[in-house]
């Protein structure tokens, strides 16, 4: 067939390769007209068709029997029990936030609120994972950022109540903001977004269409580069308060039958939500007219129209003959509500402008036509590795203590936190500080856990074991409330894939993250993927598997926090220390280096500590539970400290050949917690410990103003405070 | 005992606070639209937390114009029992029904924390379960909590005892460091000269159950329950 | 026609936002500067019969909505030319 | 010197709190302004040898930090008499 010419430029505009260009002109037996070309450019963009992932993304489980929704909907859901189910996804806005921070966070949140909305559910919390470069040259990303995701969540008035930060040199031009959003919804009334019903009609409502954001899809997939700033009228600006209002009059639909999907309105706009929602139906299609589409501007064009991306927009499946009804709720709120088409039978979006046809293209052939990119992956180089003989030995714990404190990647996070309303909704019960957060279920006893983890310093040393450790982290922060992990949403940066070491890391991460989910039984329910971290082929980010996770506890009384209650009560470390120094927090503060293996992870000892910690919550032998994750167990310790207001005091610890002082100290080793008990509790855990084959230390006695190692060293909590309150804004 | 609570669009402690007037307090519950052109018969209206109307322009701005507030502006010249919360707080000063207004927060920053309030009127429907000069732990949710009131106004205030809550340190001094946004005599909470119509930043309805981490708040709430049975709205 | 509305802090009102800009901008190197006040702008388009009525209907937005006399001040002018012009 | 900024919305990007001003005036029975578009005002005092340099470096200012050239435009007027007067 002859190639259909077409302008280079153009091409490279809606960001299609000629190759791609050539199986459209081949599927249609035609050439795309210029509406058609925008179509298929943001739907075929990585952001929406993930084809350099979508292979790969096969590979993670997503079955258990808790699951009601996994992947390849808005968001994944589980039954929790007693009628309810949760529902939740994270997302990436990383690209937006490089160029505009505050805006750019504050969307990613709305748009990760809309993906809940859309399955029925009300949203109940939000978290946020960040990654920036070092401070204080990043401060002005921070400030942004922080300010974005508290802006729109506190506007909207859904609790943000977790999440994560980390500042490295690799995140310096490509700080990382993804959002996770947790929902309940009566399990009945669970949503999809199918197209059903030939005839029904398709109404937009929420804020009028502009022309923000053309072309932010595959914005979001090209590499950031000099002439990016140029492009910034593709940031768009939120409206938390509409979307609030939306979310409101969205949750009243629940009150009419007349509503068939709900589908939201994100990246690539009208034109992949309308296709989405066919395309989940075999043989559907739809027929739109544009000039039913309420608009904010004049002389916008069918184009602009279909590729806007406009924020705090829904499209709603409505039954054909009961669109006043919807349109009366929506009115209620003062919104707006069109009928801009219907279902269609033909398995084509046809899109017309009053009389003229603009667009006609199967559906297929958006969603699913992207032709998969088949990518190689070769090993990175192997990072270097650690002779721990050569390491000095440690002379001064408390000291170096304070300075871990103080680093800006384990330092307090109250500073950002506070600024996020983390209480509205009444319902958490654990809030941000310590390990997971907890919201309870109102009306029930129930307590849904949930945390965001991953240390990206461990996947960039070997990615494979890295995302095994994400998924252990984040089980374990779920485990330290007395909760059981549940299911897993992923959130999976990455740089350019193009180039083989980063397929690589993707392949082992990937790999990574089924195994650890596997030997957990964590079905992986939902998740997103960015691509193209790197500015100009440079500095490229280390890979980034967000692990977001949903833990449930029967009775939220039973729930655990990571401060210390009691003077007197027992200290103990639950799980054994190893020489795990590779990849340490300990080793890159006070020896400048990122060097090593990350700490080894045995599943099958990660998962007898789960279940002994969860049997002693359960039997309420534990009055505080913290694990042991950056900066080792003496970090943990001093956390525990701080969060309770109790110091500790421990005789000296000698450890045995060849385990060295500043492993036991500082070492990352993975599968320990430390808890605290009151002395009579001791029997009863030891014998439970000696059950599950977990090994057990008493570490000392809660109690006094400070952390005390017999003859080692002593700080007062006001010191430690001071150096772990004083580090980050 | 009927609680009427309002919603504005944009209201989100509405339902925080319906949670504890119904499920804790075991109260009578009546949501009221900000569209209402009727009280329906509540005892005491509640201005909730949230941003109404996103709080653009100014904190309250526009929702004091809402159908519904010329009904609480009539029903507290009556003697009507009318708390705000937060942006209620915000909104009853914008209406005129209390004096001052609500600046940003000094830091500039949003602040989610829990405070200690020293109580300085026991004599008011709102706060008669609580002892003389008690400290309460309540947390504040907000951007814009920084009261100011012109000198002539903040001494006619403080002249009348007009001061319900100000923001204190564990152990009930009034401190620079235990006031959490800037307010001038770091006042947390008003009432009107006649003691029937309540502002306060502070969030009573996240302090009324000991999961959530408190409950001062309820004494707040048990409080106006008790008292509004002496109230007589003429 | 086109009206620019300026609100401005009353002076007795202090400006938390302007002393953290001026901060900001000492911190850039801008020291000259020696006081900063920060305010809201708005600008409207609306239809009047005169110039005149513009004004009355623009001073009620302005006293009603647009700024709150306990804290705040406003000044504003109207643009007839921007009426030709559309 | 007496430079007076005003920092506004691009026109082209979504501006809610205009949106909701507009129609907070509608319901008050304004109904004849049919655009609004709310934004910064920021009024400062500094020192400068001329107007050209006082201009110059008010430029700077806003480039810099007054004005987020992502979403938002800016101008600027430089009053030199508010020096004289002083
Ligand atoms: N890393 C991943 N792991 C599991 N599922 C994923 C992952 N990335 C994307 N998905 C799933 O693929 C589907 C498409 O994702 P996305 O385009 O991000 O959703 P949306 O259109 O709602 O923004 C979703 O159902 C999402 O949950
Ligand atoms: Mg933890």
């Amino acid at each position: 067939m002859s190639l259909h010419r077409v302008d280079e430029r153009r091409l490279r505009e809606v960001a299609l390769t000629p190759e791609e260009y050539r199986v459209i002109v081949e599927e249609l037996k035609r050439a795309p007209n210029e509406v058609e070309l925008g179509m298929l450019g943001v739907l075929w963009s990585e952001h929406c068709s993930y084809k350099s992932s979508k292979a790969l993304l096969r590979r993670l489980p997503s079955s258990s029997p808790a699951v009601l929704q996994g992947p390849g909907e808005n968001a994944g859901a589980v039954n929790i029990g007693e009628g309810w189910a949760a529902v939740f996804k994270i997302e990436s806005h990383n690209h937006p936030s490089a160029i505009e921070p505050y805006q750019g966070a504050a969307t990613g949140v709305g748009g990760i609120i809309r993906d809940v909305i859309a399955m029925g559910a009300r949203p109940i919390a939000l978290l946020d994972s960040l990654r920036f470069g070092p401070l204080p040259g990043s401060s002005h990303h921070v400030e942004g950022v922080v300010a974005g995701i508290g802006g729109y969540g506190n506007c909207i008035g859904i609790p943000t109540v977790g999440g994560e930060v980390y500042f490295d040199d690799c995140y310096t031009n490509n700080p990382l903001v993804n959002a996770m959003c947790v929902g309940l919804v009566r399990v009945d009334r669970l949503m999809r977004a199918r197209a059903e019903g030939t005839g029904n009609s398709l109404m937009l409502v929420g804020a009028d269409t502009g022309r923000d954001g053309i072309h932010g899809a595959s914005f979001a997939s090209v590499e950031l580069d000099e002439t990016s700033s140029d492009r910034r009228p593709a940031v768009q600006v939120g409206n938390p308060f509409l979307e609030k209002c939306l979310l409101e009059a969205c949750m009243d639909l629940a009150h009419t039958d007349a509503v068939v999907a709900i589908q939201d309105l994100g990246a690539a706009g009208l034109t992949s939500s309308v296709a989405e929602c066919a395309g989940r139906v075999a043989g559907a299609g739809a027929h739109i007219d544009v000039r039913r589409v309420p608009r904010r501007e004049r002389g916008m064009s069918p184009y602009h129209v279909m590729l806007s991306e406009s924020q705090e927009r829904m499209l709603i499946v409505v039954q054909r003959g009961r669109e006043a009804e919807v349109e009366a709720l929506f009115q209620a709120w003062d919104l707006t509500s069109a009928v801009i088409g219907h279902v269609t039978d033909d398995g084509h979006l046809t899109v017309v402008n009053g009389k003229d046809e603009v667009a006609r293209l199967p559906v297929s052939l958006l969603t699913d036509g992207a032709p998969l990119r088949r990518l190689i992956g070769v090993a990175a180089e192997q990072p270097p590795g650690l002779d721990i003989d050569a390491l000095p030995p440690l002379v001064d714990p408390g000291a170096t203590l304070l300075r871990l404190l103080a680093s800006p990647n384990l330092s307090s996070r109250r500073g950002i936190f506070r600024r996020y309303d983390h209480m509205v909704g009444d319902a958490t019960v654990i809030p941000p500080g310590g390990d997971a957060a907890m919201l309870r279920v109102k009306g029930t006893r129930l307590g849904l856990a949930v945390t965001t983890d991953c240390n990206s310093r461990y996947c960039h040393l070997d990615p494979h074991l890295g995302a095994q450790l994400a998924v252990a982290e984040a089980a374990r922060n779920i485990v330290a409330t007395g909760a059981q992990p549940l299911a897993v949403t992923d959130c999976l940066n990455f740089a350019n894939p193009d180039r083989p070491e980063v397929y690589w890391e993707m392949e082992e991460t990937v790999a990574g993250l089924a195994h650890a989910c596997r030997a957990f039984e964590l079905p992986i329910v939902s998740g997103n993927v960015s691509l193209y971290n790197d500015s100009s082929g440079e500095s490229a980010i280390y890979p980034t598997p967000v692990v977001g996770m949903v833990g449930l506890i029967s009775d939220y009384d039973r729930r655990l926090a990571a401060g210390f209650r009691a003077e007197g009560d027992f200290v103990l470390l639950v799980g054994s220390s190893h020489n795990d120094l590779g990849g340490s927090e300990y080793l890159k503060v006070e020896h400048d280096l990122v060097a090593g293996r990350p700490p080894a992870l045995d599943l099958a000892r990660e998962r007898a500590v789960y279940r002994l910690i969860l049997a002693a919550a359960e039997n309420r032998l534990l009055r505080s539970a913290h694990d042991c994750a950056e900066g080792g167990m003496l970090v943990a310790l001093a956390e525990c400290c701080l969060l309770g207001g109790i110091g500790v005091r421990c005789p000296a610890i000698r450890p045995e050949s060849p385990i060295r002082l500043d492993a036991a100290f500082f070492g990352e080793s993975p599968s320990r917690f430390i808890v605290s008990l009151a002395s009579r509790a001791m029997p009863e855990l030891q014998s439970l410990a000696r059950r599950h084959h977990v090994e057990i230390s008493l570490l000392g006695l809660a109690g006094g103003e400070s952390v005390e190692f017999e003859g080692q060293f002593r700080l007062s909590l006001a010191e430690m405070r001071q150096a772990w309150e004083g580090a980050v804004v | 005992m009927k609680f009427g609570v309002v919603v504005f669009p944009g209201t989100w402690s509405d339902r925080d606070c319906g949670w504890v007037i119904d499920q804790v307090l075991g109260a009578e519950l009546q949501y009221l639209w900000h569209k209402d052109a009727d009280l329906k018969g509540c005892d005491c209206i509640i201005l909730p937390g949230g941003f109404a109307y996103g709080d653009y322009l100014r904190t309250g701005a526009i929702a004091r114009f809402a159908p519904v507030m010329e009904k609480i502006g009539n029903f507290a010249d009556r003697g009507g029992l009318v708390w705000g919360i937060c942006n209620g707080f915000q909104i009853l000063c914008e209406a005129g029904l209390l004096p001052g207004a609500l600046l940003r927060n000094a830091s500039l920053e949003f602040r989610c924390q829990w405070t200690n309030l020293v109580v300085e009127r026991t004599d008011l429907p709102f706060t008669s379960q609580c002892s003389e000069r008690e400290v309460i732990h309540v947390p504040i949710s907000h951007g814009e909590g920084n009261y100011f009131a012109d000198p002539a106004t903040l001494s006619r205030l403080e002249q009348r005892g007009q001061v319900v809550f100000r923001y204190c340190d564990a152990t009930g001094h009034v401190t620079n460091s235990a006031n959490p946004n800037g307010s001038v005599h770091n006042i947390a909470g008003i009432v009107n000269a006649r003691g029937n119509v309540l502002g306060m930043m502070p969030h009573p309805e996240r302090c009324s159950e000991i999961e959530l981490g408190g409950t001062d708040g309820l004494k707040l709430f048990r409080s106006v329950a008790a008292s509004a049975m002496k109230v007589l709205v003429s | 026609m086109i009206a620019r509305v300026i609100v401005t802090p009353k002076p007795v009102v202090n400006d938390p936002q302007g002393i953290t800009v001026k901060q900001g901008l000492a911190t850039l190197g801008f020291s000259e500067v020696s006081d900063v006040r920060v305010g809201k702008y708005i600008e409207m388009r609306l239809e009047a019969g005169s110039e005149h009525e513009a004004r009355e209907r623009v001073e009620a937005m302005c006293k009603q909505l647009l700024a709150n006399h306990v804290i705040e001040d406003y000044r504003f002018d109207i643009e007839t030319d921007g009426h030709k012009r559309r």
